[in-house]
């Protein structure tokens, strides 16, 4: 019944995710609050505003097609599987080789396609700036993620996740090339969560909206599904960074109960400093022009390269 | 001119007479075109006929890939030399890939044919067309694979140029043999080179037996990926393949595009690695940089068309560079002693041959039910067209799924073997790889980001929104006939993205063949996962990953219908105090592609907007335009035949000039000569 | 070839004899119906009295010779000229029709035709230097004629162009044959054996080999005027495009392989005898030089007719490289090569000639969309130019695949302006044949009133060859082209 | 000649004469500025041509050649530049030699050529007897000369002239060739050759230049210029 210990630890991670996932919304909320000298609405908001919106009813536009309303149902898997397969608390679980970091950051560049070609579906302006946009972010965003994959893969010689953590613990050292990585890494997480200072995922002005410009036209139970799916993908990136550059605490393969629970521990702790970090690096800065990203996105891919580069010359390890 | 004996070196086989059959059959239904063009008898019976040899040819191919190689010599071509045939497993792998991308083809042509105008020009090249390619698959003499390929060429030339009367279509056909024949050309210098080593011998064996060495292997490198780069469209030598394959029919436009590209990259394979020899360290090189340069370069160019069949055709090239970087990475490796990761990279590449040659047959038969159901093939006269034919809809976005490499679909596939294969690279040598590599990496990475992008604009602006033209507005869904081909395309890429393992072992003779070594088998991997080189190194389960996504989904799904609401309601848009905003004002291919080319396309494209305003009281619209150049054009083939033009003016005065100066010309010829002869012998 | 040669007489006489009775006979008959069929009748015979010399013993008397080299172009040219013959009665009905020719016109131009024939065949059958050289001079001043014929001002000064040019290429020839004599004399003695062919052959070993030199450069040129090589090409054009369009065809595909017959008499000559400077150096300059001077000038041509005089040009510059390059693979080329840019430019000219009577003009300007118009003369022009141009499977594309493979492997410098040659002649051709063949139809579309079966014949054996060569002819071709070196 | 009682000195002394008056003559038309003056020395040129020929008709036991002797004389001397003068008067035709190149750079050339051709002859003919070099030395320097008045004379005449000075260098160069055959009929040939140019010229009214290019008729006549 070892087959079975195996798809219920899968198991609670996947239901981990779920449940942590609008938890650290409402903390980066909450944080950012309290920076700006405001109170703040309560870390458990985000999940009531999802639970309002799952019992709405659905206003589609009159010419919304199927697409329109597969859609949430779709981005909202692949975030979550993608989210899923990302360690955690521990390493090694039985689906991880599922599907590697390649696969992962394919996953999450399949929902962005579906979430861009749904805001194109009801044929409004707003829909198609913001698919537009979204679409030249992210074909700057994906190749930069590739690079980053590439540095760490050749660092852990694999491009899977399990066993790029465990190289990572196991301690590779300060690499200039991880340091490239990781600033690359962060780069890339911000605009892909549509964070300042590439979107503002609260603003509602037509002339910087992104994400929000996409999804403008969804209501209801599919819009809670796209807010989950972003959070989730929120979760999936501090995820990334926390179980690549700070592996601690992470159960190794084969761990009892007792590693899991530490796992379960550190885990908490880093996303709650993740969050914090956010938090701040969001209210210490401004909202950049659209045009700008490009110029912020290139950055990244270029330290992306340059960190590959270096390990392909260096050649050790 | 050595006497080769008539005799093959290896046995033939059933197979090999079945191919050669399928040939026989086609150039048979190619003449049967000429005779029934016109009667209501002939579609059915050449695309009818077509399907079922390409069928046969096809499947007959899929199962020689694992069987012993086949030859046979035919009395036919260079008197000397003969007719040498061979059916390897390269051979039939492509075989299988073109045999079933024409069946496919044919079984829409069936249908699609009906709207042609002009059935007399385009019946009779079809099968001839498919029977070029077949021929070029099994020559193994310099001789017959010329003539096959060039003959496959002038019977797609046909196809270009058989609606003559549409605007620039005969231009198409023009830049299209002109290019064809550069390519002959080139490809003819090479074997020149190859025979040269052996003595003369056009026999494919006697160039396996004595190959080029130095110099004059580079040089065959060099003359190869000049021929066959200019048939599959390695940038700069493109510029005809988004002219010729939007203007033929869309059937044979998938065939151009999904299926003759193909050929030329077996011509490619064929010559570099299986005629020249072992390659030199750096081979890989020039391969990887063509490859990486029209990966970014079509898919840039795909994002600044508006016209539907354009746009795929630049995506063919983008897909072509990305087949190139994996050849490239195979010669890379096999030349630096690494035959396993060259294993993986060839496989890699030949695995996105097959994925390829079915997407985008798929997606060109979309665009042809597109335009037969609008009559436009303008992506801003389309839209909303979801509604209007949903079989075409879904198919399409597999299609376009499937081409912008999401998992679990085949693009991905064969295109995360290509990074695992670019993360092998380390390993080599040379500096110069070590440079190359990540770079060509990066580029990879960014095709397949903007790849995205390009198909989220093509279907969002198509198929989605409102229609934007009474046309949009009108269409109807296509016949059975195309749906079918497009619904068994579609299945195929679902297919090999969930079950990669199996496509890939079947690869593993050809690469085998050409490599000395062979991937891993992939077959026996649990729960069909695919695993290139160790698990702990990387793995990937498209049917896992789709059972999980489409698990979720459905849970998520049920759940929510169950336990929330399930109420819709309908509702016009937000129109943010507009009502009844015109469609032409949802945003366009134009403007869609607007940010990406602010971004990209300035410089080396050149991408100018010009906005017109009218004077302050006019009631005349704004008007918008933007503009944007292929660098092809405009640094190389442009001032090339200003060249021409200019030197032909000049010489052009020759023709006037009077009997005495004519005279003059001769005497000084003769002096000349005779200048010679006094100071030199 | 021996195990054929079974036939009891020399039927090489016979040859000679037909056209030179039928030129009297079609001098004296006034119907030009008769006269046409007569004109037929009298070619077919020939081309089938050829047909027996391949079974004829090879001969070498004192006037006539019948060898391997020589039977090739009889056979060919004689077989043209049938084909011809068939295309020109229906042609020349039609130019009857319109008045630009009248009876007597065609009385002349019928025996002028088998005038042409009867000198063509002596100066490729005769075994003297000097009774080739007069034979291929009446060739000339019959074409010239022939040329003339519509009296036009440009028909006249087209005439007269190619007179002057070819009395001084015939001068400079006769020059380069007195020097050839001189060169044989002390060796071979003086009188006529010092001129008879095969005699020479069988001491050029011992002959002077640098006057032997200065003599090719004189038969180069001489010939060479006659042959269009550039830079000596000049009357090429203009005599092409003004004349008769069937004497356009007998100047391409059956005159210029009679004077590039000489030239290659003579570089045999030279290869028999090491010593001499190797005539291939010259003769690939002058076909290089041709072949790219054609290759730009196609792009500015404006008449139809004019546009394939350029391009025989290229091919004949091809073929002239192809000999110079020698070995048994490029000679073997050459060959084939002359005799399908026979059968197809002449095919082309046969078309061309149908062409222009529908649509009652030379300018490509003025003739499009010939597909849509008329299927099965623009299509089998398609046909026509893509195998003149080297796409398979016309047996150009063998002849031009030899040439390069073996060009590239033996001067790969020189093969670099071949191919970019071929490639700007190609692009020429297909310009132009993009406008004529496609696109919305020019006025001008009555039906064809002609019979499409000798330009079917024509392409169909080119076509044929490219995919099949029946193994005698290979066998002989091969011969031939040892023979040249 | 062994037979004859003159010595082959003599036989080689005389011919050489002959030829080297042809070339001298044929300088002297290059000189000419006068139409009817170069139908003189033509004339004249066909006069030492017919007793070169019959020097070698008698040289060589070779009577036929006194046939050529004849023709050239009567031919070449009498009737053609007779029928010239007359046309020269009937057509109108400017009584100046036009000429593309000015008479000084001509005669330059023109001594150029005969270096270039005696050394391309006594390059090719070591073995021979040096005055039989030179004899075919002076044939070539002839033909050359000939040719060169064609190309740098505008009037038609003037260029029939030099045809027929080349054709001169010709019949010379085979008739001094021993025992060659077919000589008569060459020169009968070459008669009926210039005989029809000759009447070409009359009968078409050859334009008096071959130079004045009408660009207009040409475009209409070739396809013109893009």
């Amino acid at each position: 019944m070892d087959l079975m210990a195996h798809i219920l630890v899968q198991g609670t991670q996947m239901l981990l995710v779920l449940a942590l996932a609008p938890l650290l919304t409402g903390l980066v909320r909450k944080a950012k609050a309290r920076l700006q000298r405001r109170r703040g609405a309560s870390v458990l908001q985000p999940y009531r505003d999802l639970v309002r919106l799952l019992r709405k009813e659905v206003v589609l536009a009159q010419n919304a097609s199927w697409l329109f309303r597969v859609v949430p149902y779709l981005v909202f898997a692949a975030t979550w599987v993608a989210a899923a397969l990302v360690p955690t608390f521990a390493t090694g679980l039985i689906f991880s080789w599922t599907a590697d970091l390649i696969a992962i950051t394919a996953l999450i560049g399949s929902a962005r396609f579906f979430l861009a070609l749904a805001g194109m579906d009801v044929g409004t302006s707003f829909g198609g700036l913001g698919s537009s946009r979204e679409v030249m972010i992210s074909s700057l965003a994906e190749p930069a993620m590739i690079m980053i994959v590439f540095a760490l893969a050749l660092v852990a010689h694999s491009t899977q996740l399990s066993t790029i953590a465990s190289v990572m613990l196991a301690g590779v050292g300060l690499r200039v090339s991880l340091a490239l990585a990781l600033v690359a890494l962060l780069m890339v997480a911000v605009a892909e969560n549509g964070r300042i200072p590439v979107d503002n995922p609260s603003t509602h002005l037509e002339l910087t909206m992104v994400h929000e410009a996409m999804v403008l036209e969804y209501s209801g139970r599919h819009l809670a599904l796209i807010e989950l799916a972003a959070q989730l993908k929120l979760l999936l990136f501090l995820s990334l960074v926390a179980c690549v550059f700070v592996p601690w605490g992470l159960a190794p393969v084969g761990a009892g109960v007792p590693g899991m629970a530490l796992g379960l521990v550190s885990y908490g702790g880093k996303l709650a400093v993740g969050a914090l970090l956010v938090a701040v690096f969001e209210t210490s800065i401004a909202k950049m022009r659209v045009f700008r990203v490009p110029d912020f996105l290139g950055a990244a891919l270029m330290l992306g390269l340059l960190g590959t580069l270096l390990l392909f010359v260096s050649g050790i390890l | 001119m050595p006497e080769a004996a008539f005799a093959a070196q290896l046995p033939p086989s059933g197979h090999l007479l079945v191919a050669l059959g399928a040939v026989a059959a086609l150039l048979a239904l190619a003449a049967l075109g000429v005779a029934s063009a016109h009667r209501p008898a002939g579609r059915p019976l050449i695309y009818g006929g077509a399907l079922a040899v390409t069928l046969v040819a096809g499947l007959s191919a899929l199962t020689a890939i694992a069987a012993p190689a086949a030859g046979m010599v035919l009395p036919l071509g260079i008197p000397w030399i003969g007719t040498h045939l061979r059916l390897d497993a390269l051979s039939a792998v492509f075989l299988a890939v073109i045999n079933l991308g024409g069946a496919a083809a044919s079984l829409y042509g069936l249908g699609y044919g009906r709207h042609d105008h002009a059935p007399e020009r385009v019946l009779p090249f079809f099968p001839a067309f498919l029977a070029g390619m077949n021929m070029v698959l099994l020559a193994d003499d310099a001789y017959s694979f010329l003539l096959s390929w060039e003959f496959m060429s002038l019977a797609s030339w046909a196809l270009v140029v058989a609606h003559d009367k549409e605007a620039g279509n005969v231009r198409a056909g023009l830049v299209y043999i002109l290019m064809a024949s550069f390519g002959t050309l080139a490809l003819m210098l090479a074997f020149g080179l190859l025979a040269a080593g052996s003595g003369g011998g056009y026999a494919f064996d006697a160039m396996r037996e004595a190959p080029p060495v130095g110099a004059f292997a580079a040089l065959v490198l060099t003359l190869a990926m000049l021929g066959a780069g200019s048939k599959a469209g390695l940038v700069p030598l493109h510029v005809w393949l988004p002219l010729a394959h939007p203007a033929a029919p869309s059937h044979v436009s998938a065939l151009m595009s999904g299926v003759m590209t193909k050929v030329a990259v077996y011509g490619f394979i064929r010559i570099v690695f299986d005629l020249s020899g072992p390659p030199d360290w750096w081979w890989g090189i020039p391969v990887l940089a063509a490859g990486g340069i029209a990966a970014v370069i079509g898919v840039l160019q795909a994002l600044l068309q508006g016209d539907t069949k354009r746009v795929l055709a630049y995506s063919t090239i983008e897909n072509i560079g990305l087949i190139f970087i994996g050849l490239g990475l195979a010669l890379a490796f096999s030349a630096n002693g690494f035959p396993a990761a060259a294993a993986l990279a060839l496989t890699a590449a030949l695995f996105h041959v097959l994925n390829h040659a079915a997407m985008k047959s798929l997606l060109f038969f979309g665009a042809g039910a597109v335009l037969t159901a609008t009559g436009t093939r303008q992506m801003d006269e389309l839209g909303g067209l979801i509604h209007r034919m949903p079989a075409t809809a879904v198919v399409m976005l597999i299609g376009c799924a499937a081409i912008s490499a999401l998992p679990p679909l085949n693009g991905f596939a064969s295109e995360w073997l290509v990074f695992q294969a670019v993360l092998l690279s380390p390993d080599l040598p040379a500096w110069g790889l070590k440079l190359m590599v990540p770079a060509v990496g990066a580029l990879m990475a960014l095709a397949a980001a903007l790849a995205a992008a390009c198909f989220v604009r093509l279907y969002g602006v198509a198929f989605l929104g409102r229609p934007r033209s009474p046309m949009a507005a009108g269409a109807q869904e296509v016949d059975a006939f195309s749906r079918a081909a497009m619904i068994a395309l579609a299945a195929t890429c679902v297919l090999a993205g969930l079950l990669p393992g199996f496509v890939i072992d079947a690869l593993q003779p050809a690469v085998g063949g050409l490599v000395g070594e062979t991937m891993p088998a992939q077959g026996s991997v649990a729960w069909l996962s695919i695993i290139p080189v160790a698990e702990s190194r990387s793995s990937y389960n498209g049917l896992l990953v789709f059972a999980f996504t489409a698990l979720s989904a459905l849970l998520a799904a049920v759940a929510i219908h169950r336990f929330a609401s399930r109420a819709v309601r309908r509702a016009p848009p937000w129109d943010c105090g507009f009502p009844n905003a015109s469609p032409l004002a949802q945003y366009s291919a134009a403007s869609f592609a607007q940010p990406i080319r602010r971004v990209f396309a300035r410089g080396l494209f050149a991408a100018r907007e010009k906005v017109e305003m009218p004077p302050p009281g006019a009631l005349t619209p704004a008007r918008f335009s933007s503009s944007a150049r292929d660098p092809a054009w405009a640094f190389l083939f442009l001032p090339l035949t200003a060249a021409v033009g200019y030197v032909a003016e000049r010489a052009n005065t020759l023709q006037y000039l009077t009997i005495r100066q004519y005279l003059g010309l001769v005497f000084s010829a003769l002096v000349l000569l005779l200048l010679v002869l006094a100071l030199w012998t | 070839m021996t195990v054929l040669a079974t036939l009891p007489f020399n039927p090489a006489p016979v040859i000679l004899a037909i056209p030179a009775v039928a030129a009297v006979l079609l001098a004296l008959i006034p119907s030009y119906r008769v006269s046409a069929a007569l004109n037929v009748g009298a070619c077919a015979l020939t081309f089938l009295t050829a047909l027996s010399l391949l079974v004829a013993p090879r001969v070498a008397g004192p006037f006539l010779i019948v060898d391997d080299l020589n039977i090739v172009f009889v056979v060919l040219n004689t077989f043209v000229a049938f084909t011809t013959s068939v295309f020109s009665a229906s042609y020349i009905a039609h130019e009857l029709e319109t008045g630009r020719l009248t009876p007597l016109h065609l009385r002349f131009y019928h025996a002028m035709y088998q005038v042409l024939l009867a000198a063509m065949t002596l100066a490729l059958v005769s075994n003297n230097l000097g009774v080739m050289w007069v034979a291929i001079e009446v060739a000339t001043l019959t074409t010239v004629l022939m040329v003339g014929l519509y009296r036009t001002e440009a028909a006249i000064e087209a005439a007269w162009k190619y007179f002057m040019l070819g009395s001084v290429g015939i001068a400079l020839a006769l020059f380069g044959t007195i020097l050839v004599y001189m060169v044989a004399q002390p060796v071979v003695g003086e009188g006529p054996d010092a001129m008879v062919w095969s005699v020479l052959m069988q001491h050029a070993r011992n002959f002077d080999p640098a006057l032997l030199n200065v003599a090719f450069v004189f038969l180069l040129l001489g010939y060479g005027t006659k042959v269009g090589l550039a830079p000596l090409h000049a009357w090429l054009p203009d005599a092409h495009s003004e004349g008769p369009t069937p004497i356009s065809a007998v100047l391409s595909g059956l005159l210029l392989n009679v004077a590039l017959y000489a030239v290659l008499r003579f570089k045999l000559l030279m290869a028999a005898h090491p010593g001499t400077l190797a005539p291939g150096p010259l003769m690939m300059a002058m076909g290089l030089a041709s072949l790219l001077l054609a290759g730009f000038m196609l792009y500015r041509r404006r008449d139809i007719k004019r546009l394939f005089a350029y391009s025989s040009i290229e091919h004949m510059g091809l073929i002239a490289f192809a000999f110079g390059l020698g070995g048994p693979v490029a000679n073997f080329a050459g060959l084939l090569h002359m005799t399908m840019h026979s059968l197809t430019k002449s095919a082309i000219f046969f078309a061309v000639g149908h062409v222009c009577q529908v649509k009652g003009t030379q300018k490509l300007a003025d003739i499009r969309g010939l597909t849509t118009s008329h299927p099965a003369l623009g299509w089998g022009l398609v046909v026509a130019v893509a195998a003149i141009a080297g796409l398979p499977p016309a047996g150009v594309f063998m002849s031009e695949f030899l040439l390069v493979t073996s060009a590239f492997a033996h001067r790969p410098w020189l093969a670099l302006p071949l191919v970019a040659g071929l490639l700007l002649a190609f692009g020429a051709l297909m310009v132009k044949l993009s406008g004529i063949a496609f696109g919305a139809p020019s006025p001008g579309t009555d039906k064809v009133k002609a019979s499409h079966l000798p330009m079917t014949v024509h392409l169909a054996l080119v076509l044929v060859a490219g995919l099949y060569l029946p193994p005698p002819l290979v066998a002989w071709f091969r011969h031939v082209a040892g023979l040249l070196g | 000649m062994i037979e004859h009682a003159i010595t082959p000195n003599l036989v080689f002394d005389v011919a050489h004469m002959f030829a080297g008056a042809l070339v001298l003559i044929s300088f002297l038309m290059l000189y000419q500025d006068r139409l009817y003056a170069l139908l003189n020395v033509f004339a004249l040129q066909a006069v030492a041509l017919a007793l070169a020929v019959a020097w070698q008709a008698y040289a060589q036991d070779a009577p036929h050649l006194y046939v050529t002797a004849g023709i050239a004389l009567v031919f070449k001397a009498l009737v053609i530049p007779v029928a010239l003068h007359r046309m020269v008067a009937r057509l109108g035709i400017h009584r100046q030699v036009e000429t593309a190149v000015s008479i000084g750079p001509t005669m330059l050339a023109g001594i150029a050529l005969v270096a270039l051709s005696m050394v391309v002859m006594l390059k090719a003919t070591p073995a021979a007897d040096a005055l039989a070099r030179e004899d075919l030395a002076f044939a070539l320097s002839v033909v050359l000369l000939g040719l060169l008045m064609m190309v740098t004379r505008r009037n038609a005449v003037s260029q029939v002239v030099g045809f027929m000075s080349l054709e001169n260098g010709l019949i010379l160069a085979a008739t001094g060739a021993k025992g060659m055959p077919l000589v008569v009929e060459i020169s009968v040939a070459f008669s009926v050759l210039i005989a029809f140019i000759v009447i070409g010229i009359f009968l078409f009214r050859i334009r008096e230049r071959f130079d004045t290019v009408d660009v207009d008729a040409l475009d209409r006549f070739r396809g013109g210029r893009a």
